[in-house]
């Protein structure tokens, strides 16, 4: 694999850049995979990186139906955190979060991860609880995370209406250092070339029409460029896992429902946090580009269409000028949807199930990104070892079955 | 202490009455009509017995189909869905008109006395119509929306029920813990016609 | 400055000579004409640089006239507070006194020191450059993304709150037209004359699309007069709404179309007659998409020098704003369409360099008027570079081979100042991708046209590749009607007579996008695609080449229609090249998704009056106004402002705590309730409803009695709780939680029509009917006495039960329920006597110090007692059997009421879950912080194995010492055992479990 | 943003005027007690969720607070009908893999 630095783009700037590589090939189908990762999306591309070079396992297709990166890892708001409330989920979402520090350096692509930390905004009492208990939760779990007074907030974000004034005013926030963004597209393509370079073959334009089982194990996929063979199969397809389901019979404690993201037209900086409201629900943050990125909520009702209700950039947006009055002259220059996969406990899926060689990672709903190199990582331990990682053992399907769900709605009541 | 017995209505805090005649020729015209008999009916419309003592009670007959109103002597009687009525009287009646719902219906309907928790409020003036614009998704031409029709719906981020009486007169019917927000609501959107208080 | 680039009047021209009107822009002052955009007049004036690129650093002009522009971004206003970033020089209308800068350019535009690292940085700083450096040492990428972040953006942000208003409006029509071209006035005039309810919106401030710019006679006559003819025909027609300055900036589903509507602008920068922006909001039996179609310009070596334009836009300078934007043009097309600019220009009095036919030959009439004219026309040629650098000095021009992407001729020099290009037209399809459709590409006009759709929607004249303005207004026409018909009004013909137009017989045009050099793409000067982005031909290829080869990575990759006009201006260009690179055609490499905002929307204009204290409603109890007046605090509950405690002067809020809870203990307090939600159940089913609802028995309970409930989602946790009352032997009145009163009614709607429509009982909210004040304390009943005409003693009122009563004159019902512990009465009155009976309550009260309190005092009474708050002592996880509650469980109840079966799950059997106990800390003054994690063991290595938290923690006055209610791993059978608690300080505090119930556990208070 | 016909005002309406409800036609087991873990999880959680056609409940929340059915599909979000509760789909898709 080619290197990436900055002297590389110096002396490729000589032959006028004529010369780079190929960040990833276009292969035919081989007849045969010993696994079959459904979905390149970041968390399909995590788990053939992870199994190639965690498990020696390299003869792996990863299939992905449009291009690479195109699903929610296209469309999120980019927002990498670990401050969740339960110790299952904190836990996970911390290794996740360990991953992302050294991985730009891991991959040799520059994923643009940028700690900045975030700020979940209190405003009413029992807001205020939540926080302290999810703060005092994460410190004894070793997550860096901080109970901030309105007084703190204002001072780290000056622009932010901290007037007593404001329908909903800011009685104090919980902020995670560590937590930031990261360029969810470099995601997918740093983590696409290492897998390429270890031999995984990416087949884009390649759909899934069908999963092929027999005497209860795994066989193959059908795809629209023919019948490929399979080991095992590991379903990563987001918004798309309860269709794949039904391929097998199987339903999911899922459900598939439009989230909106949007973006303002570039400004110069204002904005150096992630700045995110479950109570006046939305979110916001700046790129390095200088639009403002901006969450919204999630339509109540199933939709496919990858796009969202006007009513949902409504009311985010006049969200936003509750939080930041000064952005009311600023343009919004595009919104757009994505299709997200929730579970009833808002945690996801990291599972085998009852068919043998055919695994699930499924049901991240609106905050699955900051997962990707953690959920990866041990959904390759998962499929490798026919045996779910100990961080993945509670987030098996089961849990739906027993009650052992784990509620991460407190931290997910606003997507992010 | 004296022994009157003081009644605030629900917009009471918005010094309405102070503010009678008080901004000329606005294109709004509003006007609270307060402190009225409300009464939410419960019953079966499929039920002859039902529908005969309603007619008893209040001297006008059930309005059945969708949306419809109805306007008798006694009562005004709003359709709020297949088996749900508003039925307003004059103020103070209402303690009367429930015992005798009570007495006259039969089989399975309920009574509830709502008088203290909504409030009417009557929009008119040539502006009405601009200013429901801004307030409901609901198509209020003719053809759509005539003259006797009660729809209930969103009036910006509450709910309220809206009864056409003429063509640029509308009565709104707000719950009383909204009213403060819906005034202030109809002040911001009636800035630039004129809002006159009746 | 004179306005050096204003040519002679001409009878089609839409400014106003007899309105001068003074701007300022990057400090200078010119002068342009009302009718003018900051564009036109900047041109006028001559001036032509008025940007910097994001990423180089070049020089930037004015390319465009319109909604394309991807350089002419500015800062606006002269204020931090009425400041707008970004908004497009070509689409702002002028007005006296305006302000503008340019966005870019450090310290100015002409003399930018980026520039030049742009010239070495620039070869780089290829597409994805940032993903291949800056990534060693890891710890240093936080200070290289500060430097990166100081290069980005645009314009900046005001820095203070927004003076305007904005508003919203719903619309419902028949017929919803977008463009105010020919093609949609001709098909409004024909929906209108069928009855139907029309309306017709275009972005730009007056009507007319294409024929501001055009010279075209119809009728014989300056198109600008048809337009107003049909203009004033539908404006006296009263079934037709007229919007311009409206942009539609979205197309939503179920034919609901977006439109913002520039109030005020254009009058200047802050007009407080009216809302500054409003949105309509059109629901529309059918739309008709008219939007015409967009010219392409064509992409050349160093075609991003000022002087570079769109032909349109040329000619739209010259004849619609009277501004010749140069001296000496060369004109470079691919069809006959755009030989209307050079035609256009020499009529100006300037000099056309030459015509740059990309085609071998063309015969068609306005070639020939061209020829006639004595223009000099080089066919098969191609601009292949641009010379100069703040502005064209010429161009180099070569005969091209299109096939094989080859320079075949030596290149000749031409010198100019001014160079129009044009590639042909693209639709402006935007809108119709908006809800999900994917454009088809349309050989013919090699472009993409909108393709199939679930939408009502209709399209004609540009827009679906007809461009012959006698078939686009005969399109117009007839789409009119149809969609009219489609609507249910008319039959389909249409009463409008086709106007007389003669269009000039054109011969083909040829499909070319990008221009070649003689060198190849990637050592060629610099050829812009989208020119916001700083996206060239090179960065394209190089794209492809290193495997981005889908056109969604080519755009993510390169940024190639990320910036402001969204690809309007290069995506087709774009794609055309990605195709060629990768040996495919256009169709097969298919375009990007087009989504709202057609143009950037303002966001105050999207939230429209839902702000500040329109935000989200605020809910009031009919008590409120005295709360003010007493100096409560309030605290946010769902939406309403509840009282959270009631200072005196002097207080801190810790001394009004103590002052309320001893006074609520040792003698009387009164708290507003009248929050919380009540629901009058009636019906012969009732209780059979009850006991399915709630966890415990209902059948027994007698007329005149209350009982306290607990409700169960179906997985078996507890989500409200209230106290219901028999009022009848078939009515009973339910109180909800004050943030759960909606979601309870809701509930028993859903069981009631969904699942048991046979049970005969009805659900009405009387919520806001009731006036609730709950007077709690010893000295309660005394209270009551004083104003209630019924006996209140302990024998002839019970704890539990209600009576009705008349309290200060007023009809009251009275509930002998407590949730401090203390004797209480809750006293409902009809609401619009609330005021009147707290008065009478609180002077009846006064000698007994009668002490008004809020929700907090109420939370630390009610713990005292050990009641749970529903959402603070539980989260959605917990059990009735967790919070210590069995009692609350019928055990004999015939129906499994819902909840019950999930409780017998594995889990849910655990006997180590977390269950509701007290807890006492080591040192009785030291109050636990609500939400402190809690562990069995101190010392722990880090992470910790956490055993539960601490729900509600206070200070009380009445007992001495704090206490708190914490859920903690089977915690009902650790009664008596410490716990401790690392707090996030880094002490760790120690506690002793306990029971929940505090105060007066035998509950003898509440009874006496 | 969609129109939904409620089927007892009879005619369209905003979607702001309703809220969603999930799944329609998921009928309480009669006897929860007599059903297994895993049968009882299924009627908790586990919906069709399919791309494609769905029937699905709506409530008028300002309107008649009534709840009824719609079908729509959740890829272009067309709504074929509403019709009541208690009443059956007239579309309906066969679905492989569901019974
Ligand atoms: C608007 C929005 C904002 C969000 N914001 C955040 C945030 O701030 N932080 C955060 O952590 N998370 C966020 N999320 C969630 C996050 O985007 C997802 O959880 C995460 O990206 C999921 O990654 P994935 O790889 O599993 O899915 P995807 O990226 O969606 O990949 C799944 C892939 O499967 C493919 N596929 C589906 N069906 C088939 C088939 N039959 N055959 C072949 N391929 C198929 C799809 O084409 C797709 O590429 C957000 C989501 C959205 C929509
Ligand atoms: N001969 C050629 O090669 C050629 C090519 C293209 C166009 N034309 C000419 O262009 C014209 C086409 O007529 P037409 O009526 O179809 O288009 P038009 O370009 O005349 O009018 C379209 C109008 O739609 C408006 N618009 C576009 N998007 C909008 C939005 N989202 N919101 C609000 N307004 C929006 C534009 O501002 C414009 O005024 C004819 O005059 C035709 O002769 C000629
Ligand atoms: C973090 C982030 C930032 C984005 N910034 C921009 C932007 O500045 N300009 C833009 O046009 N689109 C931007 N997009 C949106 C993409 O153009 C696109 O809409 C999104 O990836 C979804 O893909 P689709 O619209 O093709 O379905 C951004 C997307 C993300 C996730
Ligand atoms: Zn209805």
């Amino acid at each position: 694999m080619q290197q990436y630095s900055g002297f590389g783009l110096l002396t490729h700037s000589l032959t006028y850049h004529e010369n780079w590589q190929r960040v990833w090939n276009n292969p035919i189908p081989k007849k045969h995979y010993d696994v079959v990762i459904i979905g390149g999306g970041g968390h399909g591309l995590a788990t053939a990186y992870y199994l190639a070079k965690e498990h020696g396992i390299t003869n792996i297709a990863v299939v992905e139906k449009g291009y690479l990166g195109g699903g929610n890892t296209a469309r999120n708001t980019t927002i990498v955190r670990s401050n969740y409330l339960w110790d299952e989920a904190s836990h996970l979402y911390e290794h996740s979060l360990k991953l992302w520090e050294g991985l730009a350096q891991e991959l040799n692509y520059n994923l643009m991860f940028s700690q900045r930390g975030v700020l979940n905004l209190g405003h009413t009492l029992q807001d205020m609880r939540d926080i302290e208990r999810r703060v005092n939760a994460n410190r004894l779990n070793g997550i860096d995370s901080e109970v901030l007074t309105t007084a703190q907030v204002q001072e780290m974000v000056p622009i932010l209406d901290c007037s007593k004034g404001a329908r909903y005013p800011v009685m104090g926030a919980s902020w995670q250092a560590r937590a930031g963004t990261a360029r969810h597209d470099a995601v997918a393509w740093g983590f696409a070339r290492a897998a390429n370079n270890l031999g995984v073959d990416l087949l884009q334009q390649t759909e899934v029409t069908d999963i092929r089982v027999k005497d209860g194990a795994v066989v193959g996929v059908e795809t629209n460029r023919g019948f490929i063979s399979a080991g095992k199969v590991a379903c990563v397809a987001a918004g798309n896992s309860g269709v794949l389901a039904k391929m097998v019979g199987m339903d999911l404690p899922l459900e598939s429902y439009p989230l909106q993201a949007m973006v303002s037209e570039p400004l110069k900086p204002i904005l150096d946090t992630v700045v995110m409201s479950n109570h006046v629900h939305g979110y916001v943050s700046q790129s390095d580009k200088g639009d403002l990125v901006i969450g919204a909520g999630i339509d109540g009702y199933l939709g496919y269409g990858q796009r969202g209700s006007f009513n949902v950039v409504e009311h985010t947006i006049a969200a936003i000028i509750e939080m930041f009055p000064i952005f009311s002259r600023v343009r919004l220059n595009r919104a757009w949807g994505g299709i997200v996969d929730t579970c009833p406990d808002a945690c996801p899926i990291i599972s085998k199930t009852h068919i043998k060689g055919l695994y699930f990672n499924c049901g991240w709903g609106t905050g699955g990104f900051k997962a990707t190199p953690g959920a990866g990582h041990v959904f390759a331990h998962t499929i490798a070892h026919d045996d779910p990682h100990p961080l993945a053992k509670p987030f098996n399907i089961d849990r739906f079955t027993s009650g052992q769900l784990i509620d991460e709605h407190g931290a997910a009541g606003v997507a992010h | 202490m004296s022994n009157s017995i003081n009644m605030e209505s629900p917009l009471h805090h918005a010094q309405l009455d102070d503010l009678v005649g008080q901004s000329g020729d606005g294109g709004v015209i509003l006007h609270e009509a307060k402190f009225l008999g409300h009464l939410n009916l419960r019953g079966n419309s499929q039920d002859p017995e039902f529908l005969a003592g309603i007619k008893e009670v209040l001297g006008v007959e059930l309005p059945l189909s969708a949306c419809s109103s109805a306007k008798g002597e006694r009562a005004q009687i709003m359709w709020l869905a297949p088996d749900e009525w508003l039925i307003v009287v004059a103020s103070g009646t209402e303690h009367d008109v429930e015992k005798k719902l009570r007495l006259c219906l039969k089989g399975h309907f309920a009574v509830s006395d709502i008088s203290g928790a909504q409030t009417i409020l009557e929009l008119s003036g040539i502006n009405v119509i601009d200013l429901l614009k801004k307030s409901t998704g609901y198509d209020l031409h003719l053809d759509s929306f005539p003259i006797g029709k009660v729809i209930g719906t969103n009036f910006a981020k509450a709910g309220a029920h809206i009864l056409r009486l003429e063509k640029n007169k509308f009565q709104l019917v707000v719950r009383r813990s909204f009213s403060d927000y819906i005034w202030l609501w109809i002040q911001q959107g009636s800035k630039e016609y004129g809002l006159t208080i009746t | 400055m004179t306005q050096v680039n204003r040519v002679a009047a001409a009878a089609n021209q839409h400014i106003n000579r007899n309105r001068p009107l003074t701007f300022i822009f990057n400090g200078k002052t010119y002068q342009g004409y009302e009718g003018d955009t900051i564009a036109s007049a900047l041109l006028a004036n001559g001036v032509d640089v008025i940007g910097r690129s994001f990423k180089y650093s070049r020089p930037r002009g004015i390319i465009t006239c319109d909604s394309q522009e991807p350089n002419a971004i500015f800062q606006v206003g002269s204020t931090q507070a009425t400041t707008i970033p970004n908004p497009r020089a070509t689409q702002t209308e002028l007005y006296q006194g305006l302000t503008a800068s340019s966005t870019n350019g450090w310290p100015n535009v002409d003399f930018d020191l980026m520039a030049g690292l742009g010239k070495i940085g620039g070869a780089m700083m290829p597409p994805g450059f940032y993903y291949k450096t800056f990534m060693y040492p890891q710890s240093l990428w936080m200070s290289y993304e500060k430097l990166i972040r100081k290069g980005a953006g645009l314009g900046c942000s005001p820095q203070q709150p927004d003076p305007d208003e904005y508003d919203k409006m719903h619309h419902h029509c028949d017929v919803m037209i977008v463009g105010a071209g020919p093609a949609g006035l001709a098909a409004a005039l024909a929906a209108a004359e069928t009855g139907a309810r029309v309306i017709i919106s275009d972005e730009q401030n007056e009507f007319g699309g294409h024929l501001l710019c055009s010279t075209q006679a119809i009728d014989g006559q300056l198109p600008s007069l048809w337009v107003k003819d049909i203009v004033d025909k539908l404006t006296t027609m009263g079934n037709v709404l007229l919007l311009p300055r409206s942009t539609v900036f979205g197309y939503y589903d179920h034919n609901l179309v977006g439109i913002n509507e520039r109030r005020t602008d254009h009058l200047g920068e802050h007009v407080t007659t009216s809302s500054r922006q409003r949105v309509h909001k059109v629901r529309a039996k059918q739309v008709i998409l008219a939007t015409g179609a967009h010219e392409r310009p064509l992409v050349y070596g160093n075609n991003d020098v000022p002087g570079c334009m769109l032909a349109n836009a040329v000619s739209t300078y010259i004849n619609r704003y009277g501004v010749v934007p140069g001296n000496e043009l060369v004109l470079m097309t691919t069809n006959d369409n755009a030989y209307k600019t050079a035609i256009d220009w020499h009529q100006a009095g300037r000099k056309v360099v030459a015509i740059v036919d990309t085609r071998t030959t063309s015969n068609g009439e306005l070639v020939q008027q061209a020829q006639a004219l004595g223009i000099k026309v080089l066919f098969g040629q191609g601009v292949i570079n641009v010379k100069g650098s703040k502005r064209v000095k010429g161009v180099e021009v070569a005969a091209i081979n299109a096939e094989n992407h080859s320079v075949s001729s030596a290149i000749s020099h031409y010198s100019c100042d001014t160079v129009a290009s044009s590639g042909g037209w693209s639709p402006v399809i935007h809108l119709s991708s908006h809800t999900g459709s994917r454009p088809v590409w349309n050989d013919d006009i090699a472009g993409f046209v909108p393709g199939e759709t679930v939408q009502q929607q209709h399209i004609c004249g540009g827009l679906s590749g007809v461009y012959a303005l006698s078939n686009v207004i005969s399109d117009g026409f007839k789409t009119g009607s149809t969609a009219a018909q489609d609507a249910g009004k008319g039959d389909g013909s249409y009463a409008s007579i086709l106007p007389l137009i003669n269009d000039p017989q054109e011969d083909p045009a040829m499909a070319l996008f990008h221009i070649p050099h003689s060198k190849p793409t990637s050592r060629a000067p610099k050829q812009f695609v989208d020119y916001q982005n700083d996206v060239t031909a090179a960065g394209i290829e190089l794209a492809n080449r290193e495997g981005f080869e889908s056109i969604e990575h080519v755009k993510r990759y390169t940024a190639l229609g990320f910036g402001t006009d969204q690809g309007k201006l290069g995506n087709i260009n774009g794609m055309a090249i990605t195709a060629k690179s990768l040996n495919k055609t256009i169709p097969e490499t298919g375009t990007t998704i087009f989504r709202p905002m057609y143009t950037p929307t303002t966001f105050g204009a999207l939230a429209g009056a839902d702000v500040k204290h329109l935000f989200d409603p605020a809910r009031f109890s009919a008590m409120h106004k005295w709360h003010l007046d007493n100096g409560a605090e309030f605290e946010d509950v769902g939406q309403w402002k509840r009282p959270w405690y009631f200072a005196k002067t002097g207080e801190t809020m810790q001394q009004a705590l103590e002052r309320e809870c001893l006074a609520t203990r040792n003698s009387v307090g009164i708290l507003d309730a009248s929050t919380l939600g009540k629901i009058d159940i009636q019906g012969k089913d009732a209780r059979e409803f009850l006991n399915r609802i709630y966890t415990n028995p209902w059948s027994k309970l007698a007329v005149g009695k209350c009982r306290y409930g607990v409700m169960c989602k179906e997985d078996g946790m507890v989500f409200d709780d209230g106290v219901t009352a028999c009022l009848g032997e078939n009515r009973f009145i339910m109180t909800t939680t004050t943030g759960g009163a909606a979601g309870v009614l809701q509930w028993l709607e859903l069981w009631h029509q969904t699942e048991w429509p046979e049970l005969e009982v009805y659900f009405s909210t009387v919520t806001d009917h009731w006036s609730t004040m709950t007077i709690s304390g010893p000295n309660s009943r005394k209270v009551l006495e004083k104003i209630c005409d019924v006996d209140v003693s302990n024998d002839n009122f019970r704890y539990m039960d209600w009576i009705e009563a008349t309290v200060a004159g007023v009809k009251a019902r009275i509930f002998r329920i407590s949730f401090t512990g203390e004797l209480s009465f809750e006293i409902n009155v009809q609401a619009n006597y609330g005021m009147h009976t707290w008065q009478a309550v609180m002077a009846a009260g006064q000698e007994f110090d009668i002490t008004p309190y809020g929700t907090e005092t109420m939370h630390i009474l009610r713990a005292e007692k050990g009641f749970i708050i529903v959402g603070q002592d539980t989260d959605g996880s917990v059990t009735p059997q967790d919070l210590d509650m069995d009692w609350v469980v019928g055990k004999k109840k015939e129906f499994s009421f819902i909840g019950k079966r999930s409780w017998t799950r594995f889990d849910n059997k655990r006997d180590d879950r977390k269950q509701m106990v007290g807890l006492k800390p080591k040192d009785p003054k030291f109050v636990l912080p609500e939400g402190a994690q809690i562990v069995f063991e101190k010392d722990q290595p880090i992470p910790m194995t956490m055993v539960g938290h601490v729900t509600s923690s206070y200070y009380s006055a009445c007992m001495g010492y704090s206490f708190a209610l914490a859920v903690v791993k089977g915690g009902i059978s650790r009664k008596g055992q410490s716990v401790f608690l690392p707090l996030s300080d880094g002490t760790t505090v120690e506690a002793e479990i306990c029971s929940p119930v505090f105060y007066d556990p035998k509950g003898d208070r509440q009874n006496v | 943003m969609l129109l939904i016909h409620c089927p007892y005002c009879e005619e369209m309406r905003e979607e702001e005027e309703f809220s969603p409800a999930g799944q329609a036609h998921i009928v309480r087991p009669l006897d929860p007690e007599v059903l297994s873990d895993e049968e009882w999880a299924r009627y908790l959680f586990f919906r069709k969720n399919p791309r494609g056609l769905h029937h699905e409940m709506w409530l008028h929340t300002h309107g008649c607070r009534k709840y009824f059915n719609v079908t729509r599909n959740t890829v272009t979000y067309q709504i074929m009908e509403s019709y009541k509760m208690g009443q059956q789909p007239s579309v309906t898709a066969s679905e492989k893999g569901q019974s």
